[in-house]
């Protein structure tokens, strides 16, 4: 099941044109942000995979545009074999019921004014499913959440649920169609710890029993590293470092893996207070710095990376990195 | 047999807000014609849409309200007597109504030929009698104008009281004595005024204003006649055609330059241009020649005798200074008239000389060495659109002199009883209300008709409920301000619906079940 | 072309979910416009019982209705009627009395039959109008929200044309052009009155529009007509309302200032004609009170009732501001 | 002790009734430590802390307590007394930068105004303390002239904390800072508390929900529940033997990053209950795998070890239910609602 | 720079189209155009002639463009009424216009933000209970009937302001500036402007008074109290500088209502403004003048937008560096 290719991505890049400030008028320039930036990886049927990256570093518009809400600049994205951007009004739908999305806060995902049932029932009506299979496609799905105790629920509206039952009910509308794929957006940053893990778990299952694969966006390596097999690290719109999530997290290889990993805070005592081997802040997404675009953070960086973007290389069986002071993979370690 | 309804008919007025006597009447009209069967509708309509329809398309409506005003100059009888019923006007003058009658035209053509004011009164007489016969209009009202001054501001023994037009003339601007500090005459003007032009009439207020400042060879003094003014003398040969005039020698123009008789005939003949003056021009048409005699005497000569000449020509038409007036009129172009040439100086050689004009007020100041100097330094007329307002200011003192008064009257008698140092002077005017039949068309060809929708109106009801009391009952275009031409005789009409219906069922029209009818035979041709 | 979808779960799955089908079935089913509605009309009465304001505002309108409604029997006189007295005279500027509860005009008339007529006039103009407006400016606003890009930017030019025109002078120009109509002060408050919601709603749908919520409609495959009607249009619902309310008292206050001006139907009795004659027959120095504050009082009465029920709506539904 | 709390309640009044948001809690915050608040959202962490200050909505009252700064009770302080003592002892740092900045006033400006109103500096002195304060969190000075709204939101962050810093107060407290940043910035402005408390001696109370924060910086711990404490003492104790059915559930809820172990998280099930009626007893029970009969009764404070107290009747067990909760399968089903 | 040239061009936009409409409406008005500059005794031809020198024989597509060309050289064309040129009659009440609309907006703007402000600061006091239903019901009376009120009480029955007019009678001035600055032209500036505040001042009252109240619940407001800052302070310098700011948008709007106001306020106290001119012109089918008219108006409103618009996008600091364009 893990050998098929279900997603394979190229060249994806994907610009925001800003509106001009009066100073860009004046000074004559034409800010864009490049929100993602050339990238390239595949997923397998049934594989999750972990995006991890900081705040802005394009995430959210990379999973916006695996499940086309918005177009690519440049780049394509097959999906089962199909281009998605030269999807006709049916071939959409198709794609549709097998790629759904898991959103970051469950208090805006649902219309407030569609109660639970009807939100549930949606994507059926939406993608015209037929009406005999409703019920038990909804079944399912509820069943799959763990929401098969609370059935009085389906008759109320949002705003009468709690964070931990909206995410659910939102995840159930995901599954209903018993889709392929899904993207989930920092599903669970709007949820208290206590029931982060209760998503965390039905998404784990899900993964395992319905051989679904996911995109899981993150900043949490901790989280991503419960979910997902296989882990991309980006800045600032590229992938920087791509590899399984243990390798990663164990042994990051990009500095900027390092980082964040080592940001991470644990709930122990015993911990290392050595200071980030990072300086800085993020640069400005509008004129980012030549070369690698981490050189201007980066502890090691020297001229080279000042001067040229390193490319995405495979350094590691299953690993690549995007930086040059990394080492080749030997030829044996294949 | 069968009989064909008369249509329903929309009767058309000035809009409530513009005149609301007028609508008022007009809905009385309405209520009482229903009594006749008809059907009547009252439209009312801004001054333009209702002179664009009455004046323009003169076909195509039925009835409707107007007016006729008085002017100085209509303290002859002429000019409604010749204009308002003579078939030469169906087309495009003043007879819009389309009243033809033979017998009048030679009525209304006689009487001006005639010099003789006895002879020429009889024929007056009969002119009325026709027309009280035929009723091509039906004749509603003399209004009463009010007017109202400041006694303590002004002697009230020397204001003059002339017939037709009350304290406001001419001659009162002229005589009216301050009594203390203040020496400004403000007068008011309820309309917004459009030009101050010796060229121009405009109807509105800016005629009072012209008046002052550009004298005429005669004026009419106060007992309504004629009587020279900027001419020492005006004398006719026997046939009544020639006319020798001797200038005062006392005159000048406000800029200095004097009146010379150049300049006399010049005024008296720019009209005559084709396109220079077209409302001055009827009133010149008449003279075939004039002549210099002298630096002090010329001759107007006429084709034929004219009775009203003195009145609506000599008395009409403004002396202007043809040093300023001749190369304006050189330069006019294609299509342009006198009445749209700005000439800011307006310089005449009246007792006032213009100073200001703003878009509130025209001021003048009186002119000391005038042979006939006013007592007052100045005129000011304000322009004070809302009558509430103009009274406020009369109480205020703001005003001193109100001689525009459109509101109703019986405020302006209130406050005059309330405050002392108000005084209320009332007249009846020369002008008239009346209701126009269509004579074109059928049924108001019949006049019969017209006789019979017209004593279905009572005219008392009117004067009292439309015109508050007032009024004066009409039936004539001469006025009962004009007494030695008014033919008292035409108030005898009977009066009531009875009436009416009676002689609508003896010209053949019936009314069944509540709707008018022709006469067997006859159909609506519209 | 609906396209079946295979249940495929583990066995120990497919009999919990076999389970709990009964329960689906039974439930009421995707009444989706009747509980929204049934929602809305929830709303609608909660409002005036948790804000003052709209209660008052309410029972104001109510009050006006009604009395449209029965204008017939409630007026003593036909309003445009010239009441006579005996002697020729009309019963003109008369106190009030037993018989004429306000009086009568200078020309005559039942100044309480008028007004009372004048309730319906008001409302007539008032509410077609209002709905014109929020009608006009809810579609703009959904549609330039939604789609954005040249169809926004050109409505919003449009909107801003429309604001950039004086507007009582447009009426009055329109009013004299077409001919003195009631519908013709609506036509002009129509047209220039729209942008004013439009450009609330359209920001309303902007802001919406970037919800998650839209967000997953997306994904699950509605179109976009779908999206705008269904889900963003419910949305924006309360906001119409509300604009409703704004604009019936806008309508109504310019009709009264257009038929003031004198460019209203002189058949047709409105407090703005009232007013106009009132003002023209000089009722200010008669000190007729009784004459020229009654219709000004209806229409402060009418127009601040819609004020208030707006901000009742806004207290109780967009709680940001509620005070 | 700087700061001590003393069963501390607060109330609101609402449409629907009174919420008990803090319910008789009491904690102390020693000088030059930095004190950690964690627990669920809506059990009263901000409320508790804004009440330090004295500022709080219209509807909010004190119901009981006292609150001793340096040994005065706040709330028996005049408005004038209280004004005075505000931001020059106790400074606060907002959960949102953003919305904790003016945005029509230059970020200097604001620091400006503080030194120049409270600290009665000169404008010139302010402008250089102003300098000086953004080179201690870590900002350029040229960006004390640009807007809030131009600013990023680990950078508007510490730019409050500069603004706290101002008039070097004794104790800042700080309202969950670093919940909406991403791991990085959030380390890096965690690193600025710690350092500032080393450097200045600057006692902390930090509220968060994510107890490994609270191991990051920490000293103490203050775990709420429901408006109540349920736990308290150092850091290192709490963590390691969580004395508290609540404690120990977060703890498991908790992912980790370097353990090797594949270790199956274990949510609690159902939520917090509402603060309008709080159940009687312990107001975990509904939730707890542990629940027994006694709990329904009011549970009171345990003193477990040195400094370090649980508000549960099987504090004692407290090894055993550490024990028995590692499995997920414990935790599964209690609610049933 | 580039925004304010799209203003501009907008502005200019407007103009044309505002006109344009006009152009075709009046056009196509029912009674004959020259109906109030033909006296009904000239005879056809001179109509004829009338007509020629009006233009209006031309095709309505030629008359368009003749007008075109002559707007654009600000030519508005003869008042019919008037026999002049409309750029003067209009011209000369400009002022009068410009004054009584902002005078009006500024009285109605500073007593509404201060008013709103005062009611926020007393949230829920009497004071509030009565100064909201208040302020809605100023804004619920129609102008001119406040006018009137204002007139037969304050005028007619205390006596204590002129009828109406903008100067006494019979008093000169030597320029246009000392007599807009002379104390009688204020006396009759008075109460119109009074009637336009009363009806402007409801719309930023309640605005400044709700985004008071919004900006008070503010973090940042509360930041503030924490700093230990007076209450005066932060109501001034930092709730009430908030709330303003779209309060300054609302200025921008109220100048469309005020002009609009204008018209019946300078009705009912023959204030001798744009307004007035336009009912006039209209009722008296001058539509030259009232073509003028409607255009200076909207000239008037476009550039006092135009100058409103700028200083918002002044005063917000978020707005000036974001996205304006
Ligand atoms: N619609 C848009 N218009 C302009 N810029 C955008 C838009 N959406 C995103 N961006 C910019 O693109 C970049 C990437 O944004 P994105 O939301 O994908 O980041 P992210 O990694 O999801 O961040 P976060 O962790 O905060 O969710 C950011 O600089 C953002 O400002
Ligand atoms: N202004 C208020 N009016 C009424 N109830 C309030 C108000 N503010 C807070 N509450 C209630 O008080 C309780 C405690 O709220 P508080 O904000 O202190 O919790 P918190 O622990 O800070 O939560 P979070 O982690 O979400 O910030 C909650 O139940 C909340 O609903
Ligand atoms: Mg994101
Ligand atoms: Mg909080
Ligand atoms: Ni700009």
């Amino acid at each position: 099941m893990h050998d098929e290719i279900l997603l394979d991505v190229k060249n994806l890049s994907k610009s925001f044109i800003l509106s001009r400030s009066l100073g860009d008028v004046i000074n004559g320039r034409h800010p864009q942000v490049d929100a993602v930036n050339d990238i390239n990886f595949t997923l397998k049927r049934g594989e999750t995979i972990g995006v991890v990256g900081e705040s802005g570093c394009g995430k959210t518009t990379l999973g916006r545009m695996l499940l086309k809400l918005i177009e690519p600049t440049s780049g394509s994205i097959d999906f089962g074999g199909e281009d998605i951007s030269t999807l006709d009004r049916t071939d959409e739908l198709a794609f549709r019921r097998r790629a759904q999305l898991v959103f970051q806060n469950p208090f805006d995902a649902l219309n407030p004014h569609f109660t639970i049932r009807r939100s549930i029932y949606e994507p059926l009506v939406n993608t015209q499913v037929p009406e005999e299979q409703h019920d038990q496609l909804v079944a399912d799905a509820l069943v799959r959440v763990q929401m098969d105790r609370m059935l009085h629920l389906l008759d109320s509206y949002p705003h009468q649920l709690s964070g931990g039952q909206l995410q659910r009910v939102v995840l159930a509308r995901a599954l209903v169609l018993k889709p392929d794929f899904i993207v989930a957006d920092e599903p669970v940053s709007m949820l208290d710890v206590s029931v982060r893990a209760g998503i965390l778990n039905v998404l784990r299952e899900v993964r395992d029993t319905m051989g679904l694969a996911a995109v899981f966006i993150s900043h949490d390596l901790a989280l991503v590293r419960y979910v997902c097999e296989r882990t991309i690290t980006m800045y600032m719109g590229s992938v920087v470092e791509d590899g399984p999530t243990k390798d990663v997290i164990n042994r990051p290889l990009h500095p900027y893996t390092r980082a964040l990993v080592q940001a991470v805070p644990v709930p122990n005592v015993i911990q290392s207070h050595e200071p980030l081997a990072l300086t800085g802040n993020l640069p400005d997404a509008r004129n980012p710095p030549p070369g690698c675009r981490f050189s201007d953070r980066c502890p090691l960086a020297e001229d080279i990376c000042r001067q040229s973007r390193p490319p995405l290389r495979t350094v590691e069986q299953n690993r690549r990195v995007a930086c040059f002071k990394v080492p080749e993979m030997t030829a044996g370690t294949a | 047999q069968s009989v064909s309804p008369v249509r329903a008919l929309t009767l058309y007025s000035r809009a409530q807000a513009a005149n609301p006597q007028q609508y008022q009447a007009a809905e009385l009209i309405a209520q009482a014609w229903g009594d006749l069967g008809l059907d009547v509708t009252v439209s009312g309509l801004p001054q333009n849409q209702l002179s664009d329809v009455v004046w323009y398309n003169r076909d195509s409506w039925d009835v409707s309200m107007w007016q006729m005003v008085g002017r100085p100059e209509r303290s002859d009888p002429d000019d409604f007597v010749s204009n308002l019923f003579h078939s030469a006007n169906i087309e495009s003058g003043y007879n819009f109504v389309g009243y033809s009658n033979p017998e009048y035209d030679r009525v209304a053509e006689a009487q001006r030929l005639v010099v003789d004011r006895d002879a020429r009164q009889a024929l007056i007489y009969e002119a009325q009698d026709i027309v009280n016969a035929d009723q091509p209009y039906v004749f509603l009202v003399y209004p009463t104008k009010s007017y109202a001054y400041n006694t303590a501001v002004f002697d009230d023994t020397t204001l003059v009281n002339q017939p037709g037009l009350g304290i406001k003339n001419f001659l009162s601007f002229i005589a009216v004595e301050p009594k203390g500090d203040q020496k400004d005459l403000i007068m008011n003007v309820s309309n917004e005024l459009n030009a101050i032009n010796p060229y121009y009439i405009s109807g509105a207020g800016d005629s009072w204003m012209t008046e002052l400042i550009w004298d005429r060879i005669m004026r009419i003094d106060a007992d309504g006649l004629p009587t020279p003014w900027a001419a020492e003398s005006v004398t006719w040969n026997d046939e009544g055609t020639l006319a020798t005039i001797v200038i005062r020698d006392d005159l000048s123009f406000h800029d200095g330059m004097p009146v010379r008789v150049e300049d006399m005939i010049f005024s008296l003949e720019s009209p005559q241009r084709a396109g220079v003056a077209p409302m001055y021009k009827p009133f010149v048409d008449p003279i075939v020649a004039m002549e210099k005699l002298d630096d002090r005497t010329f001759t107007v000569e006429l084709a034929q005798p004219n009775a009203a000449f003195e009145t609506s020509t000599l008395s009409k038409v403004n002396i202007v200074p043809e040093h300023i007036w001749a190369p304006l009129l050189d330069a006019l172009v294609e299509g342009e008239t006198a009445e749209s040439v700005l000439e800011d100086s307006r310089v005449g050689s009246g007792p006032f000389k213009f100073d200001r004009w703003n878009q509130s007020e025209v001021v003048l100041s009186a002119i000391p060495d005038h042979f006939a100097a006013a007592k007052v330094d100045r005129v000011i007329m304000r322009v004070v659109l809302n009558v509430e307002a103009s009274l406020g200011m009369l109480r205020s003192g703001e005003l001193n002199f109100l001689t525009d008064y459109t509101g109703d009257p019986q405020l302006l008698k209130d406050a005059a009883d309330a405050d002392d140092s108000i005084a209320v002077v009332d007249v009846t005017d020369i002008g008239f209300q009346f209701l126009g039949f269509n004579c074109r068309r059928a049924p108001f060809d019949d006049p019969a008709v017209r006789r019979a929708l017209s004593f279905a109106i009572n005219r008392r009801l009117i004067a009292g409920a439309a015109y508050n009391g007032f009024g004066r009952p009409a039936n004539s275009h001469v006025s009962p301000a004009l007494p030695f031409w008014y033919n008292a005789a035409t108030e005898e009409l009977p009066v009531g619906i009875d009436v009416a219906t009676a002689m609508l069922e003896d010209a053949g029209y019936s009314i069944v079940d509540g709707q008018l009818h022709y006469p067997a035979g006859m159909t609506e041709q519209y | 072309m609906p396209q079946a979808i295979e249940p495929m779960g583990t066995a120990s799955t497919d009999q919990t979910a076999a389970a709990l089908l009964p329960h689906l079935a039974t439930a009421p089913r995707r009444s989706g416009l009747i509980a929204m509605l049934g929602r809305a009309g929830n709303a609608f009465w909660r409002v005036p019982r948790e804000s003052n304001y709209a209660k008052v505002g309410l029972i104001i309108y109510l009050i006006f209705a009604l009395t449209a409604i029965f204008a017939d029997q409630l007026v003593h006189y036909e309003p445009l009627e010239i009441l006579f007295a005996d002697n020729y005279q009309l019963r003109r500027n008369l106190p009030p009395t037993t018989d004429h509860w306000l009086g009568t005009s200078y020309s005559g008339r039942d100044i309480y039959s008028q007004l009372v007529m004048g309730t319906r006039s008001a409302l007539a103009v008032g509410l077609t109008a209002a709905i014109c407006v929020v009608a006009i400016g809810t579609l703009v606003g959904l549609v330039a929200g939604y789609f954005g890009g040249w169809i926004d930017n050109l409505l919003m030019r449009l909107a801003d044309i429309a604001l950039g025109i004086p507007f009582l002078p447009f009426v009055i120009v329109l009013a004299s052009f077409m001919g003195a109509a009631q519908s013709n002060v609506v036509l002009g408050i129509a047209l220039l009155l729209w942008p004013n919601s439009a450009r609330v709603i359209r920001s309303q749908v902007m802001s919406l529009r970037e919800r998650a919520f839209i967000e997953a409609a997306r994904v699950t495959g509605a179109g976009k007509w779908r999206i705008l009607f269904v889900h963003i249009a419910p949305n924006v619902l309360a906001l119409s309302f509300l604009y409703t309310s704004v604009a019936v008292g806008w309508a109504i206050l310019t009709e009264a200032s257009v038929s003031f001006l004198g460019f209203g139907p002189s058949d047709t009795v409105s407090w703005g004609y009232m007013l106009q004659d009132a003002y023209a027959s000089q009722a200010l120095g008669r000190g007729q009170y009784n004459w020229f504050i009654p219709p000004g009082l209806c229409i402060v009465f009418v127009v601040m009732a819609g004020f208030f029920i707006s901000r009742g709506y806004e207290e109780v539904l967009f709680p940001k501001l509620k005070g | 002790m700087l700061l001590s709390v003393k069963d501390l309640k607060i109330q609101y009044k609402t449409r629907t009734g009174i919420v008990h948001a803090v319910d008789g809690i009491s904690f102390d915050v020693p000088e030059g430590k930095v004190v950690g608040i964690v627990g669920e959202s809506g059990c009263g962490k901000t409320t508790a802390v804004r009440s330090l200050l004295r500022v709080m909505p219209p509807v909010a009252s004190y119901a009981g307590g006292e609150i001793k700064f340096d040994g005065s009770d706040i709330l028996k302080l005049s408005e004038r007394e209280m004004n005075d003592l505000r931001w020059r002892d106790i400074a606060y740092i907002p959960q949102s930068a953003m919305n904790a900045l003016d945005p029509v006033w230059r970020v200097g400006n604001q620091i400006i105004e503080v030194l120049t109103k409270r600290g009665g500096m000169k404008k010139a002195a302010a402008k250089l303390r102003a300098e000086e304060l953004f080179a201690m969190v870590g900002l350029e000075k040229k960006r004390l002239r640009d807007y809030p709204h131009q600013f990023s939101g680990g950078m508007r962050q510490r730019a409050s904390i500069a603004l706290a810093l101002a008039l070097s107060p004794r104790l800042a407290i700080a309202d969950e800072p670093v919940t909406a940043l991403d791991v990085i910035i959030q380390r890096q402005v965690l690193d600025t508390f710690s350092r500032l408390q080393r450097e200045f001696g600057l006692s902390v109370v930090l509220v968060t929900h994510d107890i490994s924060v609270v191991a990051y910086v920490c000293d103490y711990v203050v775990v709420m529940y429901a408006g109540k404490i349920v736990e308290k003492g150092p850091v290192k104790d709490v963590l390691t033997s969580p004395s508290h059915a609540y404690t120990i559930g977060l703890y498991n809820a908790f992912p980790e990053l370097s353990a090797d172990e594949e270790r199956e998280l274990s949510p609690i099930e159902g939520g917090p209950p509402l603060l309008l009626n709080p159940p009687e007893g312990c107001r975990f029970r509904e939730r707890c795998p542990f629940a027994q009969e006694i709990c329904k009764q009011e549970p009171v404070e345990v003193q477990v070890g040195p400094e370090h107290f649980s508000l549960c009747h099987r504090a004692h067990e407290a090894a055993e239910m550490r024990e028995q909760a590692r499995d997920p399968a414990v935790w599964r089903g209690v609610v049933t609602a | 720079m580039k925004y304010v040239m799209s203003r501009l061009l907008y502005a200019i936009l407007v103009l044309w189209i505002v006109g344009t409409i006009l152009f075709f409406m009046f056009r196509l008005m029912p009674g004959s155009p020259l109906a109030a500059f033909i006296d009904q005794t000239t005879t056809l031809e001179q109509q004829q002639a009338l007509i020629a020198r009006f233009g209006l024989d031309k095709s309505l597509f030629q008359q368009y463009t003749i007008f075109l060309q002559n707007a654009l050289q600000g030519d508005l064309g003869q008042s019919f009424f008037h026999r002049r040129p409309v750029t003067e009659v209009v011209m000369e009440a400009l002022p009068n216009t410009v004054i009584l609309t902002l005078s009006g907006l500024v009285v109605a703007y500073i007593f509404g933000v201060l008013a709103g402000a005062y009611l926020a600061w007393r949230r829920g006091s009497t004071v509030e209970g009565i100064g909201i239903p208040l302020a809605l019901a100023t804004r619920a009376a129609p102008e001119f009937w406040l006018g009137m009120v204002m007139l037969a009480f304050f005028s007619f029955y205390l006596g204590w302001f002129p009828a109406g007019g903008a100067n006494s009678v019979g008093l000169e001035y030597d320029s246009e500036w000392t007599r807009i600055f002379s104390v009688d032209y204020l006396h009759h500036l008075t109460l119109p402007v009074l009637t336009l505040a009363i009806y402007l001042q409801g719309l930023p009252l309640l605005l400044m008074r709700s985004n008071m109240i919004e900006i008070l619940q503010e973090e940042f407001i509360t930041m503030s109290k924490m700093k230990g800052l007076g209450s005066r302070t932060i109501v001034l310098n930092h709730a009430a500088r908030n709330a303003m700011l779209p309060v300054a948008t609302a200025f921008a709007l109220g100048i469309g209502s005020a002009i609009g106001g204008n018209v019946v306020v300078e009705t009912i106290f023959s204030w001798p403004g744009i307004g007035r001119l336009l009912v006039n012109a209209v009722s008296a089918s001058d539509y030259p003048l009232a073509q003028g008219a409607f255009m200076i108006i909207t000239a008037v409103l476009v550039a006092m937008n135009f100058v409103a618009d700028m200083t918002y996008h002044l005063l917000d600091p978020r707005i000036r560096h974001a996205a304006s364009n």
